[in-house]
């Protein structure tokens, strides 16, 4: 008699030898010849410049935060949903005071700015010269623009 | 905003910084990615070596020379100034016919020659074809930059007919050695005048087609306008030309204003970039201005066609030209901008020293300046926008 | 302004034996020394009679006698005239001042001129190689120039 | 039912050799390294856009060595991206091809005798396949030099090549 986990576990089981019969599969059955020029890393032709493990900028890990938090979150509210209509007003007042709260910190990371990617600051190029332009007047190019 | 430097500049962690082939260090979380040589954006084998601060482009350094295939030194050993035409054909693969028209201008101003009536209207309808056909190559590819495909394959549709009708009187579809020094190779076929007229009909409307499913489409007005903004100042100043000078709002074209040939006959106007979607002198410019361009074009080669004289298409030269001791530069206007030919003659048949100033090579100049502090995706916008073709930038 | 003028007035700024010409060729030139062309380029650009803002083309030339020149081919939007200067310097030892504060086209034409015939400039930014690759042996456009028979180990002549 | 009893007219996708599937499955989607050197680039545009469709004989540009089989050389080869060419095809993944297309990347063409930066030849660098003729060679001929190709690698074999003397 298989019970319900019994049928969970062959669906892992399964999902396991399939991806691992194709990667097997191919791993004998294609041509392996590496050498060291084709594994240097492509950089479109050129020899590759300094190395990959650049530090990155903290925004990339404050945004990873920030949806772990939001994430939980999500994952709160969908046993949540399930049993919604047994519990009835009692259930609805409790999950809008949590949801509320986690308003609030989104609110705080929205006006500290952390969720406003990067924005191009383009550089609008002058000439450094006494008296010039074609048919107006001495008229300084527009000033840089932010 | 999050400050990108956390640590003091100074500080540093690792061992070695990276040197740009410039000698700059760089600070920490500064990268150098290659747009290298072999790349779906660079029209070409252009390397551009970005310095990048996360996503905002810091300095970009351009390396050319990936193709450059000798032109000034072949020029230089050809025993015969007509020899050379074949090479200046492949210096911009996209617009010979205004190629082999500069040179032969260059050394008809040194021969002190006069060309028949009936070849200024050939040479004249030829490069303005040639214009149109470089313009939609330009627009196609640009399209695709940006990711839109369609264009792409409209421009190479319309594209097909202008090389039919070249095919049908130079024979070749893409670098001619039709224009000669002193007139054209051969005169025009039986119904050239009637296929040329029915291309003019057939290419109008696609024009409008092509404006309503690009140019003032939503996105590519987004990624187009306020992006890679040239000054009217530092586009004088860095002598830039062609749709690059005229999208900054610098009213100035070499076929009007600097005249040479014939052009003075047709009415038409000169196309200038006037800001409309941002900024004057954006991307958005240069291109709406290639495309008004080709408007103008499909005009002068209907006057041109409608008033065509009869004619010997053969200035009378001798076999082996040999004009005196001297040098001249004459500068015409190609579809990327002012192409000149400074060609000094010693007395002999064949030339002593050609210099080609090539409109790309110094439109690609000014590209550091007006990309710096965009993204990367912007970058991509600006080097399509700028129009390079590098046969022409590395001679 | 004529060529005549535009050399009067050099003349008279820069005195007689700076700046010399050859006004009936056909396209008249002037001679001005090659330690001086950042001073005349920037005076000629920024004198308000004159204002050449637009250099149209620099080029570098082999004359072949033992020494190189640069061309300035200059251009003024504003007032429509043109002027031809060239800047002589010996071939062993060529160094002209660079103008590439003057005429921001000017840095790429003097490094391909630097690369093509080895003419040095001087308080140019970056003078690399343009064209060429770095190691590649000699300057190619001189008259006296030799292929190199291999160049990184590829066979260079036919 | 003896199906294996000479029923079949002729051969048929159930009793092909490993051999030909994989030839048929490797010849009809040759990926192709999207770049172009010069004016033959052009010339593939134009093979690639809609008038000569190259798509049709399954050969997608793709951005990069990892993920292409045929390597188009179109152009010409200068000594300064002849390295980089050289590295592009090592970082292509086996089984890969080149098309040398132009008569510049087949022997230098036109710049064969005062190019002093021309490589006389893209051969000189990496081993060629096919040769296509004409500067710059019309759409067709390119299409027909990937015909070539094509039968080259429908009469490969998986068994270990014969070391020729």
């Amino acid at each position: 008699m298989l019970t319900e986990f019994g049928k969970i576990l062959i669906f892992f089981i399964l999902g396991a030898v399939f991806v691992a019969g194709g990667l097997i599969a191919s791993w004998i059955l294609r041509p392996n010849r590496p050498y060291p020029e084709k594994l240097r890393p492509y950089e479109c032709g050129e020899e590759p410049v300094g190395n990959a493990w650049v530090r990155f900028n903290v925004r990339f890990y404050v945004i990873a935060l920030i949806f772990l938090i939001f994430d939980v979150e999500v994952v709160f509210l969908f046993p949540w949903a399930l049993v919604y209509r047994e519990l009835g007003l009692f259930a609805f007042l409790e999950m809008a005071v949590f949801l509320l709260i986690l308003i609030v910190g989104f609110a705080y990371v929205w006006v500290k700015g952390d969720l406003d990617w990067d924005k191009p600051k383009p550089v609008i190029p002058q000439v450094n010269r006494p008296i010039q332009s074609i048919d107006q007047p001495v008229v300084k190019s527009e000033p840089v623009t932010s | 905003m999050i400050e990108s430097k956390v640590l003091p500049t100074d500080y540093v962690t690792e061992p070695g910084r990276i040197r740009t082939s410039t000698g700059k260090t760089l600070k920490t979380d500064e990268m150098i990615i290659n747009m290298g040589p072999q790349h779906p954006s660079t029209h070409g084998v252009l390397r551009l070596e970005i310095v990048v601060d996360g996503e905002i482009v810091v300095d970009v350094i351009p390396h050319i020379g990936y193709l450059h295939r000798c032109f000034e030194k072949h020029a230089e050993h050809m025993t015969n100034y007509q020899q050379v035409i074949p090479y200046a054909d492949r210096m911009d693969y996209l617009t010979s016919m205004n190629n082999d028209w500069a040179y032969s201008l260059a050394v008809e101003r040194l021969l002190k020659l006069e060309v028949p009536p009936r070849v200024e209207y050939i040479r004249v309808i030829m490069a303005e074809l040639q214009r149109i056909a470089s313009h939609l190559i330009a627009v196609g590819t640009f399209g695709i930059d940006m990711g839109a495909f369609t264009p792409f394959l409209w421009c190479f549709r319309d594209r097909e007919r202008i090389l039919d009708l070249f095919e049908m009187t130079c024979g070749a579809r893409l670098l001619y050695n039709y224009i000669w020094v002193g007139g054209v190779s051969h005169d025009l076929p039986a119904r050239f005048v009637e296929k040329a007229k029915d291309f003019c009909r057939y290419f109008k409307p696609n024009i409008v087609e092509l404006n309503n499913l690009l140019t003032f489409n939503e996105i590519f007005i987004k990624r187009t306008a306020d992006v890679g903004v040239l000054p009217k100042d530092v586009a004088i100043n860095y002598a830039c030309s062609g749709p690059m000078l005229r999208g900054s709002g610098v009213n100035w074209d070499l076929r009007r204003d600097d005249p040479y040939s014939i052009y003075n006959k047709f009415e038409w106007e000169v196309q200038v970039g006037k800001g409309e979607m941002g900024k004057v002198g954006d991307v958005w410019d240069r291109y709406i201005v290639k495309v008004r361009e080709m408007e103008q074009s499909v005009k002068i080669v209907e006057q041109a066609l409608a008033s065509i004289p009869e004619g010997n298409v053969q200035a009378a030269i001798p076999k082996r030209i040999r004009p005196e001791h001297g040098e001249a530069y004459v500068r015409t206007e190609s579809a990327r901008g002012e192409l000149g030919f400074y060609i000094i003659s010693d007395g002999s048949t064949s030339p002593y020293r050609v210099k080609a100033r090539s409109p790309a090579f110094v439109n690609l100049s000014v590209l550091p300046e007006i990309a710096r502090g965009c993204m990367i995706a912007d970058l991509v916008a600006i080097v399509g926008s700028t129009d390079i073709v590098l046969g022409e930038v590395d001679r | 302004m004529t060529p005549q003028e535009i050399h009067e007035t050099l003349k008279g700024k820069f005195g007689e034996a700076a700046v010399e010409a050859k006004l009936d060729a056909l396209q008249p030139w002037i001679r001005i020394p090659p330690n001086k062309t950042r001073t005349i380029g920037a005076f000629l650009r920024d004198d308000p009679s004159l204002q050449f803002d637009f250099m149209m083309c620099l080029s570098g030339v082999d004359y072949n006698d033992g020494n190189l020149g640069v061309v300035y081919h200059l251009f003024s939007m504003i007032h429509k005239h043109k002027v031809v200067l060239r800047a002589n310097c010996p071939k062993d030892n060529p160094h002209v001042q660079s103008v590439s504060e003057v005429w921001g086209t000017a840095n790429w034409h003097e490094r391909e001129a630097f690369d093509m015939f080895g003419i040095q400039f001087d308080e140019h930014p970056d003078l690399r190689r343009i064209l060429c690759p770095d190691d590649y042996p000699g300057y190619p456009l001189r008259k006296d120039f030799k292929v190199p028979e291999f160049y990184n180990g590829m066979k260079v002549p036919y | 039912m003896g199906l294996l009893d000479y029923k079949f007219e002729n051969s048929n996708v159930f009793i092909t050799s490993l051999e030909n599937l994989l030839n048929w499955a490797r010849l009809s989607s040759l990926f192709q390294m999207q770049f172009g050197l010069a004016c033959c680039a052009i010339e593939m545009m134009a093979a690639s856009a809609s008038n000569f469709d190259i798509m049709r004989f399954g050969v997608i540009p793709r951005a990069t060595p990892r993920q292409t089989d045929v390597m188009i050389v179109a152009g010409t080869v200068t000594l300064k991206m002849a390295s980089r060419i050289k590295r592009l095809y090592d970082q292509m993944a086996e089984p890969r091809y080149v098309i040398s297309m132009g008569s510049c990347s087949n022997c230098g063409g036109p710049y064969w005798e005062h190019g002093y930066h021309v490589l006389k030849g893209v051969d000189r660098v990496i081993p060629v396949d096919v040769y296509v003729p004409g500067c710059p060679p019309r759409p067709e001929a390119l299409l027909e030099g990937i015909m070539k190709l094509q039968e080259k690698v429908r009469k490969e074999s998986l068994a270990k090549k014969k070391q020729t003397a």
